[in-house]
């Protein structure tokens, strides 16, 4: 059965389906016990499954992280929350030095089933230290995973396909996207993890985008197909590892691609996207990849300039359009 | 109180005035969906960042956390900027780039609100090396809460700080939550004062909603540091009368009416003008007058940032870097 | 020493002569230009590692640091792998991919050696966590030296610990030196248990070139874990009698070789084995039994590793990732 | 006058003469002071400068890098040594969150005229936690400038200019090349930040490297060279901000770029001056830009295994024959 359900319920949900099927899966961290979490993501687990599994942590973002890594090498499915994305700076060394690399160093005798959760984006007025996109940062690092759900019914798949993943996940919540309703079915199900959904069909150019930002580009390509444009949209929903194959077929059809981030351009996974589609597709392009994503500057707080910062509808679809100026092969 | 003059004892209560002025108007234009982004406000702990302030000059530098609109009003800031600044303002200290979470002043000595819990005081570190390096005889002080005395990076600027004599003052101001959090359920400990010794300084508790003995304690701590004798630890017990963060506690039970309540009958700002008129320091009227006046400065100030021009566009890109020629940067 | 039965006794002797004859082995490799990368060597520190993990079984869990083969070996790490390891082959425990500084066998619960200060104690945090909730009756345990207090991983750590009131051992290795820097350098304290109150938790201090002390105080915080009672600190002073990394000093000023002989006096093996002798609990031919077949187990590891084969190219991108199918997985 | 020096004394030499000019320059680090840093870069310093400026920490690297913004924005100038880049992300939240930011957060009031040094890349069988080459993850801050270098020449030069820039940089010594000797100038210089090296001049193809690879891309130029390719080898230096434009023009020079980097490949900093190259000079490329990097896994430590990790002449000049491969147009 499918009803409509919020993003942040999307979320919940998924915890609350897993950690009923498995005693193994408990959560961990901030204010998310008694208060449920200050975005209202963990709402009600405490009640619903006791102090020993949905567990209030001092404010210690390393050992909230280390206290995964180690009992999820003693076999459990622990979910430990980052409240902010920013704040995985403050735990980078147990993300990135510990948790993603202790298999590998381990000669694979440890298995590190641990699932990272984070609030990301921007458009609150938070600021530079609340409102970061980092997602470049973690798909660098091998050994992580990463996922970032642009609406609800991926956001319940991919959240429940992140705790039965044997290796470490990061869900990256975009704070933006936690009132927004879709359709979730009710039953258990997974987004599989590397598999990109094609949001919309089209034959002119591809644009890549995930988090809000697909959902931007989706409203861009409604925008243009009244003007007789046709736009392929790709989310890839994981970011680590990368549905590359999806996105090169895209780009071998429309031979056109428009990558969109919340993150800086330079440097952003955005690179990452237009590097390979080069690479796989390049005597297919007919235009070079573009890249629309914020400039090179912290996010500001004045509502005047974050405006401006992050990339919007109007942003994406003059790219679409410039990239279709130039005359086909 | 006797020890101190009347210029300081009244100038305490200014400060904690102001504060409270200042903090109840954002509350207010908060609740009216006026200013943007998250707002930590500091009613009812006013007597910490008054009593430490007033024990410090202009020089002297203070850091400070998400919570920080009380220590830039103590330590000196203006209203018209900060509220310019509360409502992403051009005119505002960070030109509306920073807003609550990054207020600050260097001209006051005021480096910086933070909104990662913990990173001001490696930073207050820095700057009590600074003032050592040079023989200055400045001191910087860093604010913390209860919930940040948890995280490494506090853990790693008093040790410093310890190790290398620096003129610093850790300024706990305890308030039994961190967020929606009571400390029983993330420390083992009641006094956070029980860590100083761990790191080789002297530590003593206050009771935050007195601002005499703050003020007193803090003076002797800055004596202290002043006369190369290094850091402390003030653990001030106090209270927020407003929620984390906004005004309501929006009916979530973390903390009880009853808590809250009696936690107000202690008002930092009236019990203590109480003992100004007990003890003949100040009439009413004196007291009434410094509201007054204080109240007319910040509806001055509300005045100015609304008719404060929001940034331009092009102010986007300008600051990231200290050379405003930014050829070469990446965009 | 007389509470504990002759064989704990004898144990705790084989696990000190089983690691310093495998620290003296590498030290002769690394000295040979046999090894890859860095090595840091154990010798002086025996009495720690065995004292503590004679406490525990396979069951319980440690992690350690950058100089972890002395507490593999006590925790039963064989030779074989332990030797193969270090030389980067791929019979070792971690099929040549971690080498010394992330040696690790979870068979016997040692979650590994860690090349980041400090790292390791929040990782036995979330072990101790997972006994706590299975109720397994298990505990943890973490090794970290002085230098490493000074790391806020380890104060969040401790702090976690007790405030889950978790199974957890923290055991600091106070050899008074971090690599070339003395102690008194980097922190204003001499005692690194003094840190114990401020999170609440008990800590005390033992002789740690007394491997029976060690043990006593490894005993009863093993006990008041199990018994729900929550973590402790031990803080064992102890001395390594060779350089941070390699073996020798080279030369290098940063400690006396009067501080080094008169450590040395204190051999944490040849004493404990006078008082065996001495209380009749064994003769110096049982000692010396123990020495040589212990030595002839560790030629034949060095056998074993020598003849082992490097780990082939195709090995490369094997446990990156849990699956063994990358497929999808970003080369 | 000149006189060939180790790279590591170029940079011994830059901190020497720059604290000699500037009584605010000090430096502060884990053994740096009375031993000289575990890689020798600090040797002597100490003993000339006092204890008061060459200071020993304690092991803390979040409050090694706060000591350096507190000083700093005080009107100091820090240099503070993170031993091995690796341990950046025990920090990383100091770098990112505040050194980077502060300046931005504050509307421009403070300036954080930081150095942060720290020591990069592999081949030592240092294993996973010893060995990264974490480049493009500072480069994707704003904020930050970062350097590079791949010669003492080039060390001494920009280590002189980072201590003298008003915004925070991190300088990347590479540990492989700490004995590398070369002409140094004795009188102070700077190679100003943001300008790229032409190490080697070519027609056929160009090639991007720094660091170690730099000279491994030269030499695998000088390999080709024999076999009548010619090859211009660019070295960016600095990495944030980049010369892009030095690079565009060798791209619309030669018409075919290989980028080479230890890091591993995805979401490398190689990705960015692939999207960079292919939407600059789109027109004249004859072949994708071509990525010669690490492949996605942590450091191995055997050196069996690290042989094959780290990309090497063989690698870098079988990449630049793939790109000739193609026809031109
Ligand atoms: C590193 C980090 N973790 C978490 C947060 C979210 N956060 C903001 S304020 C706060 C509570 C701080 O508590 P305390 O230090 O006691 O200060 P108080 O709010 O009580 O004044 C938390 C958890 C943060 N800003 N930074
Ligand atoms: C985060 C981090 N900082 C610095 C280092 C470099 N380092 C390795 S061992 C060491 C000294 C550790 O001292 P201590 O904790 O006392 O252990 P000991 O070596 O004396 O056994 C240092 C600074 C590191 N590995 N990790
Ligand atoms: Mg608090
Ligand atoms: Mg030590």
């Amino acid at each position: 059965m499918s009803r409509r359900l919020a993003y942040v319920q999307a979320f919940n949900e998924a915890v609350r389906q897993e950690m009923d099927n498995d005693p193994d899966v408990f959560c961990a961290g901030e204010d998310i016990g008694a208060f449920g979490g200050v975005f209202g993501t963990f709402t009600g687990l405490q009640k619903e499954f006791g102090v020993e599994r949905v567990v209030d942590t001092p404010i210690s973002e390393q050992a909230i992280i280390g206290l995964g890594v180690g009992a999820a090498v003693s076999g459990l499915r622990p979910i430990v929350d980052i409240m902010f994305m920013d704040f995985i700076c403050v735990a980078f060394d147990q993300i990135v030095n510990q948790a993603a690399k202790i298999k590998y160093m381990f000669g694979g005798a440890a298995t590190v089933p641990l699932t990272i959760t984070t609030g990301g984006g921007g458009g609150l007025s938070a600021a530079g230290q609340h409102s970061q996109s980092l997602e470049a940062l973690l798909c660098h690092i091998p050994g992580l995973k990463v996922v970032h759900p642009s609406n609800p019914y991926d956001m319940k798949g991919l959240m429940a396909a992140c705790i039965r993943e044997d290796n470490p996940t990061v869900m990256i919540k975009h704070k933006r996207l936690l009132g927004m309703k879709g359709e979730v079915p009710e039953d258990p199900y997974v987004v599989p993890l590397g598999t990109a959904n094609v949001v919309r069909e089209g034959t002119d150019a591809t644009v890549v985008a995930w988090g809000r930002m697909a959902n931007e580009a989706a409203d861009a390509a409604e925008q243009l197909h009244n003007d007789g444009i046709s736009v392929e949209v790709i989310d890839p929903r994981t970011l680590q590892p990368l549905d590359t194959e999806t996105i090169t077929e895209s780009a071998h059809k429309t031979n056109r691609v428009v990558v969109v981030h919340e993150a800086v351009r330079f440097g952003g996974l955005g690179a990452e996207v237009a590097a390979q589609v080069q690479e796989h597709a390049f005597d297919y392009l007919d235009a070079p990849v573009a890249r629309v994503a914020a400039p090179f500057s912290p996010v500001p707080f004045s509502p005047a300039l974050e405006r401006h910062y992050l990339p919007d509808v109007d942003r994406i679809s003059a790219a679409i359009r410039g990239a279709l100026e130039r005359p086909g092969a | 109180m006797t020890q101190f003059d009347r210029d300081v004892q009244l100038d305490l209560h200014r400060r904690m005035v102001r504060i409270r002025l200042f903090e109840e108007a954002a509350g207010q234009l908060d609740e009216a969906a006026k200013l943007p982004g998250f707002l930590h406000l500091y009613v009812g702990q006013e007597a910490v960042a008054s009593g430490v302030c007033a024990a410090l000059t202009d020089d002297d530098q203070i850091t400070s956390n998400h919570r920080g609109h009380g220590h830039l009003v103590a330590k000196g800031g203006q209203f018209n900027q900060m509220m310019a600044e509360l409502m992403g303002k051009s005119t505002g200290y960070c030109k509306g780039k920073g807003g609550s979470m990054h207020i600050s002043s260097l001209d006051v000595g005021m480096l910086g609100a933070n909104g990662i819990v913990g990173a001001g005081s490696t930073i207050a570190v820095g700057a009590g090396f600074a003032n050592k390096y040079r023989n200055n005889g400045h001191v910087s002080a860093t604010f913390f809460g209860d919930g940040a005395s948890n995280i490494g990076a506090l853990h790693e600027a008093a040790n410093m700080a310890a190790a290398l004599q620096l003129p610093t003052l850790f300024i706990c101001e305890n308030n039994e939550y961190g967020e929606f959090t009571p400390r029983d359920q993330t420390m083992a400990i009641t006094d956070i004062v029980d860590r100083a010794a761990g790191y080789g300084i002297p530590g003593v508790i206050v009771d935050g909603m007195d601002v005499v003995a703050v003020h007193e304690a803090a003076v002797e701590a800055v004596d202290r540091a002043r006369r190369g004798d290094g850091p402390s630890l003030i653990e001030a017990k106090t209270y927020r009368f407003y929620n984390h963060h906004g005004v309501q506690n929006l009916g979530l039970k973390y903390r009880t009416d009853d808590e809250v309540e009696q936690w107000k009958q202690r008002d930092p700002i009236f019990t203590y003008e109480d003992r100004l008129i007990a003890a003949d320091t100040a009439t009413r009227d004196d007291v009434d007058a410094v509201w007054e006046e204080l109240r007319a400065d910040i509806a001055a100030a509300i005045e100015f940032a609304e008719s404060s021009p929001a940034p331009e566009a092009d102010q986007l890109l300008v600051d990231v870097y200290t050379s405003t020629d930014t050829a070469g940067v990446a965009r």
